[in-house]
């Protein structure tokens, strides 16, 4: 990890009619780092996500990757600069085989230049290292949640981002996969990808993340270490609400 | 009351549910705890015929209804909350409530006397009866919500995941109404991610992990301390706790199993 | 989205091409001819309208861009004499150019408000066309110069020339990046958006190179049958025509379109001398039915339904 | 100079037609309401209903005015076969299907009254179709003031069944929110059918008022649907009182058009897609956010 800031953000809001899904929210990502993104449900933390990659523009706020602005660009642009993201509900293209799926990623991706076969190579790649090596010619449909999911970090790796924004990738993972994937995620950031990730699995974010960023209600309340958050008493008030006291060292 | 018996669920090709059997009495209050996407939703939506089972079988009240449309089911007596509450949002709060008995008979009949039981439940919403439902807070909208599915007079009703994207604040009041609904002498299922919470009010409960039934029977709820692992703050699910307190086992269900048997000794 | 062409395909290529280019222009009779004409050009707009297709967008408008192509080579002869060729081909450039405008300002809506808008761009340029006659011959129409002076069988050689650009085009999208910005485009818009692929430019494109041979087949229909009205041209009939064919054959392939347009002529044709009006009911049945019973078009009822059958008899037997 | 008179004559007329318009678009509002399908099929109900009015005088002399309630009824029952038959079973299909299909069925019935009734341009001459009305500066033909109060009747029924009646409730309640009207116990199946049904109705009854201002040919359906997407598009898809705004402007600017241009009345044909297209281009994103999923 070093000391370059990757992705700033700041005073981001997000309002849908009367709605603030996402309210003046900064926050500023290094190179290298892991960070979780958490809250209960509902707190807005996909939001944050769609606004990242240019799903929603925002409302209000500036979002700055890698030294460029990329506040309201569009989707397409956003990946171009470098964001990868897999999405909370799995969407696979339907007719495309898992090979074929990754292939549209890495054709398309922030290097735009590579020509089929070179999208084709990096695909198989991709494959074995999801663990989908002996999978790449079926469809998404034959394959199971987890595998799915499998698909979806393939993907977001196939546009070679600078920023990876994984969405609920380890929920609905046995214990061996879940290793597995926490295994990747220190992988890829040894390979010098950032990650950004939203988990529910708390265990997880624990074990793995640099920093923790919480989000409620659209705001962010705190940000720092595992153990820092976990002794937040915001935190744990969102958490749990009013009976908190029996389970505050829980966290780490 | 409500029975079922090893039911598989497809979304198209997909396959959602997994010989999941579950039972449900008279009076009781179910949790059906699990993490994100491990099928809860489902089994509701399920229940209620919104979808279809390929195999197995769904008795309530000693009648087959999987093969029953939803409307026909909610006439029965079952009802549901649904997730992200689904109001007609350009409808008045009072036009919500009252569409909620408009088409079930024996609820109709009832209305005037019903909505008086449910203003009385939320006071807030006999304030806000002509505020239009889009308008309301989130907390609100769940209690328009809730009452909707009481005006129809319901003998089971079942929420899915009711606490999503409230306040604390919000969320006790939420699950101090279902508790109040459960003394009213309706039998209650619940989906929840609160596990906690939830678990202090139900008297048993069932985990679900990627559309499978972890155990078989439906466990006992110890209210003091949460049965799953006594220590998360959201539901870990068994993974999560097995991967760090034993390791890798080959087998997170069984290891629940074990766990819930000791406790029940 | 096979690999490369197999050696066995290759061969029936060739014969293909050998027995249209050398065998069949001489045997046939005139009459068959002029229908083997009618056929290719209709093919010609069944997969252009197909190339569109594969981006998820359903043009119900085509008949503008055919008009378009149409009357551009017919005025461009009557005002500066543009040889014939090069007038069909400016009909082309000026198809291109129109599905731009259009393409920029409508392909950002989804699905049914495009389609709904190229009926209405249809629709519009025939009310043009009927109110500025001295420009555009109004009601009355347009004479053309017969093609080649009348030659069906130079005519015949250059409709198969644009048919088997169009297949190749076609052939050569399936075999590039395109079809993976296509399709992904097609199966979920906001997926292949965060991908890095920017929709509105592929379905643009694409739009570009359907209205293009559309033009093309335009220009040659004009020439080749010497006489346009705008109530034919710009009409419905036409921009059902183009949908109906790949529909019934098959979408997003390349055989589809070609086959579909052979069995819809082949029924037309039938209709045609059988019912004195109407004989275009066969298109909305074709199209309900499709819906309905068979929603991959034959090509599709072939793979599932069909060469099963066969497969089963000879693992059996 | 301003000539006061003209103006509000063509203000009057264009006001007239827009009554025929909203009638026209009414069931297309309603289908699109309720079901969420643009049923390109919507002009061919019409011009059944223009038809079977034009057959109903011709051959028994009924007045198309009282006709009106024959084809209503009739057309409520071809319409339910349609759904029953062909909608029903591609409800949960993707958009894109549902648009085949009823294009399918448009161009079936098209050519089925191409193929029944020719391409023949047919009238109705009733006995008071030469009447009009004066007044003071501005006059009226007849016909076209009770098409246009007949339209305001049908609108005001469409409101008060909608607003007032059970399966009316119900067809608002599955237009705002499926799945949350399943739940409340509505047979939403059953209010898709009611729905195509009365849609198919209003068509009827709209075709029968066709009947006595216009011809009555094979594609009058067609080019009626096409000014009714206009409509609905100007008035944000899927709302009465968007389509009857929709119908005034439309109405309104084709009679200004056809008045004070040249030739007005030929461009006045071309003037809804001139709308539809300025329209869907100034905000696509408006459009969108009006429907839901």
């Amino acid at each position: 990890m070093n000391d370059k800031i990757l992705l700033s953000v700041n005073g981001l809001s997000k309002h849908f009619g009367g709605l603030a899904a996402v309210q003046n929210v900064s926050f500023s990502i290094r190179q290298g780092e892991i960070v979780s993104l958490i809250g209960p449900n509902g707190a807005g933390k996909t939001t944050v996500f769609n606004l990242l990659s240019g799903v929603f523009s925002p409302s209000a706020g500036t979002i700055n990757l890698d030294g460029e602005d990329i506040t309201g660009k569009r989707p397409f642009e956003v990946c171009q600069k470098g964001v990868g993201r897999t999405f909370q509900i799995m969407q696979p293209f339907p007719q495309m085989t898992v090979l074929e799926n990754i292939i549209t990623s890495s054709l398309f991706g922030r290097v735009p230049k590579i020509s089929l076969s070179q999208a084709e190579e990096e695909a198989v790649e991709l494959c074995k290292l999801v663990g989908l090596g002996d999978k790449q010619n079926t469809f998404p449909r034959n394959l199971t949640t987890p595998g799915q999911k499998r698909i979806e970090i393939a993907r977001a790796l196939a546009v070679k981002p600078k920023l990876l924004l994984l969405d609920e990738v380890m929920s609905g993972l046995t214990p061996t996969e879940t290793i597995e994937a926490i295994k990747l995620v220190r992988s890829l950031r040894d390979k010098g990808t950032t990650v950004f990730l939203i988990e529910h699995v708390m265990k997880v974010v624990m074990g793995i993340s640099d920093r923790v960023i919480v989000v409620h209600h659209g705001e962010k309340i705190a940000e720092g270490t595992c153990a820092e958050v976990a002794n937040d008493p915001k935190v744990i008030k969102a958490y749990l609400g009013e009976h908190a006291e029996d389970t505050k060292e829980s966290m780490c | 009351m409500l029975e079922l018996k090893w039911i598989d669920v497809y979304y198209g090709n997909i396959q959602a549910l997994w010989d999941v059997s579950l039972s449900v009495k008279e009076g009781e209050v179910i949790v059906i705890v699990g993490s994100n996407g491990a099928g809860k939703s489902t089994i509701l939506r399920t229940i209620s015929g919104m979808n279809k089972i390929k195999k197995g079988s769904i008795e309530f009240g000693g009648q087959r209804i999987d093969l029953l449309r939803a409307d026909e089911i909610v006439r029965l007596g079952v009802s549901m909350v649904p997730e992200g509450r689904e109001l007609f949002p350009r409808l008045s709060v009072r036009e919500n409530l009252e569409l909620g008995a408009a088409y079930i008979d024996r609820a109709y009949s009832r209305r005037t006397e019903t909505l008086q039981w449910i203003y009385s439940l939320f006071p807030i919403l006999h304030e806000r009866g002509s505020q239009l439902a889009g308008t309301l807070s989130g907390g609100e909208q769940q209690m328009v919500a809730i009452g909707r599915a009481l005006m129809s007079r319901p003998r089971l009703l079942m929420f899915d995941e009711p606490s999503l994207g409230l306040a604390p604040l919000m969320v006790d009041e939420v699950f101090k109404t279902v508790t109040k609904v459960s003394q009213e002498g309706v039998t209650i299922l619940l989906v929840e991610q609160n596990v906690r919470q939830s678990l202090k009010m139900a008297h048993r409960a069932y985990v679900l992990e990627n559309g499978r039934m972890v155990t078989k029977q439906s466990i006992d709820v110890d209210p003091e301390k949460c049965i799953l692992c006594g220590e998360c703050v959201e539901i870990c699910p068994v993974s999560a706790i097995d991967m760090t307190v034993n390791g890798q086992p080959e087998n997170p269900g069984r290891d629940l199993g074990r766990r819930v048997s000791r406790k029940s000794q | 989205m096979n690999r490369l062409i197999s050696g066995k395909s290759f061969i029936v290529l060739i014969v293909l091409a050998v027995v249209l280019i050398f065998f069949y222009p001489r045997v046939m009779d005139s009459y068959f001819l002029h229908l083997t004409i009618a056929i290719f050009l209709a093919m010609i707009l069944a997969s252009s309208w197909d190339i569109l297709a594969r981006t998820g967008q359903v043009s119900v408008g085509q008949a503008g861009l055919f008009g378009i192509g149409a009357y551009a080579s017919a005025l461009l002869y009557q005002w500066i004499h543009l040889p014939p060729v090069l007038g069909i081909l400016a009909g082309g450039i000026l198809a291109v150019i129109l599905a731009v405008g259009i393409g920029y300002l409508t392909l950002r809506l989804r699905g049914i408000y495009f389609s709904i808008t190229t009926i209405a761009f249809a629709e519009a340029l025939a009310v043009i066309w009927l109110m500025i006659p001295d420009i555009t011959g109004g009601a009355m129409g347009v004479s053309t110069p017969p093609l080649f002076g009348g030659n069906r069988i130079l005519a015949y050689y250059l409709i198969l020339a644009i048919l088997a650009l169009v297949i190749m085009t076609v052939w050569l999208i399936e075999k590039s990046r395109l079809n993976f910005a296509f399709t992904a485009i097609r199966q979920n818009e906001d997926v292949a958006n965060v991908m890095g692929i920017n929709p509105t430019r592929y379905k643009v494109l694409a739009f570009m190179i359907s209205a293009f041979f559309t033009g093309l087949a335009g220009g040659f229909y004009s020439h080749y049958n010497t006489y346009i009205i705008p109530y034919e041209v710009f009409g419905l009939n036409v921009s059902i025509a183009c949908l109906v064919m790949p529909i019934f054959g098959g979408l997003y392939t390349i055989l589809g379109p070609v086959i579909g347009t052979i069995l819809v002529k082949v029924i037309e044709e039938f209709l045609r001398v059988t019912v004195p009006y109407g004989h275009q009911i066969a298109y909305g049945l074709i199209l309900v039915v499709v819906v309905l019973f068979m929603p991959d078009g034959l090509i599709g009822l072939w793979k599932k339904r069909i060469k099963p059958l066969f497969l089963k008899k000879s693992s059996v037997g | 100079m301003v000539d006061w008179a003209s103006l509000l004559q063509s203000l009057a007329n264009g006001i007239l037609i827009a009554g025929l318009y909203a009638a026209v678009t009414l069931g297309l509002t309603l289908v699109l309401g309720v079901m969420g399908i643009v049923n390109f099929a919507h002009g061919e109900l019409i011009m059944l209903g223009a038809y079977s009015s034009f057959w109903l005088f011709t051959l028994l002399g009924i007045d198309p005015l009282l006709s009106l309630a024959l084809s209503g009824v009739l057309l409520f029952f071809i319409g339910t076969g349609i759904y029953r038959f062909t909608i029903w079973p591609i409800m949960k299909d993707p958009p894109l299907n549902q648009l085949l299909l009823t294009l399918g069925l448009s161009i079936f019935f098209q050519n089925l009254a191409m193929i029944l009734w020719k391409t023949d341009s047919r009238t109705i001459i009733t006995s008071y179709s030469g009447m009009s009305l004066d007044l003071g500066i501005i006059h009226f033909g007849l016909t076209r003031m009770i098409t246009f109060l007949i339209s305001v009747v049908l609108t005001v029924l469409l409101v008060v069944f909608l607003s007032k009646t059970k399966p009316g409730r119900a067809m608002q309640a599955v237009s705002e929110n499926n799945t949350a009207s399943w739940l409340i116990g509505i047979n939403v199946e059953k209010t898709y059918l009611l729905a195509f049904g009365v849609a198919a109705a209003l068509a009827g009854a709209a075709g029968a008022l066709v009947s006595t201002v216009m011809y009555t040919f094979p594609m009058v359906g067609f080019k009626l649907s096409l000014k009714a997407f206009c409509i609905l598009v100007i008035g944000g898809l899927g709302n009465i009182p968007g389509t009857l705004f929709g119908s005034l402007i439309l109405g309104i600017t084709e009679s200004f058009v056809g008045t004070y241009i040249p030739e007005g009345s030929g461009w006045a044909e071309g003037i809804s897609f001139v709308l539809l297209i300025v329209i869907l281009i100034i905000k696509p994103t408006g459009l969108a956010g009006t429907r839901r999923e």
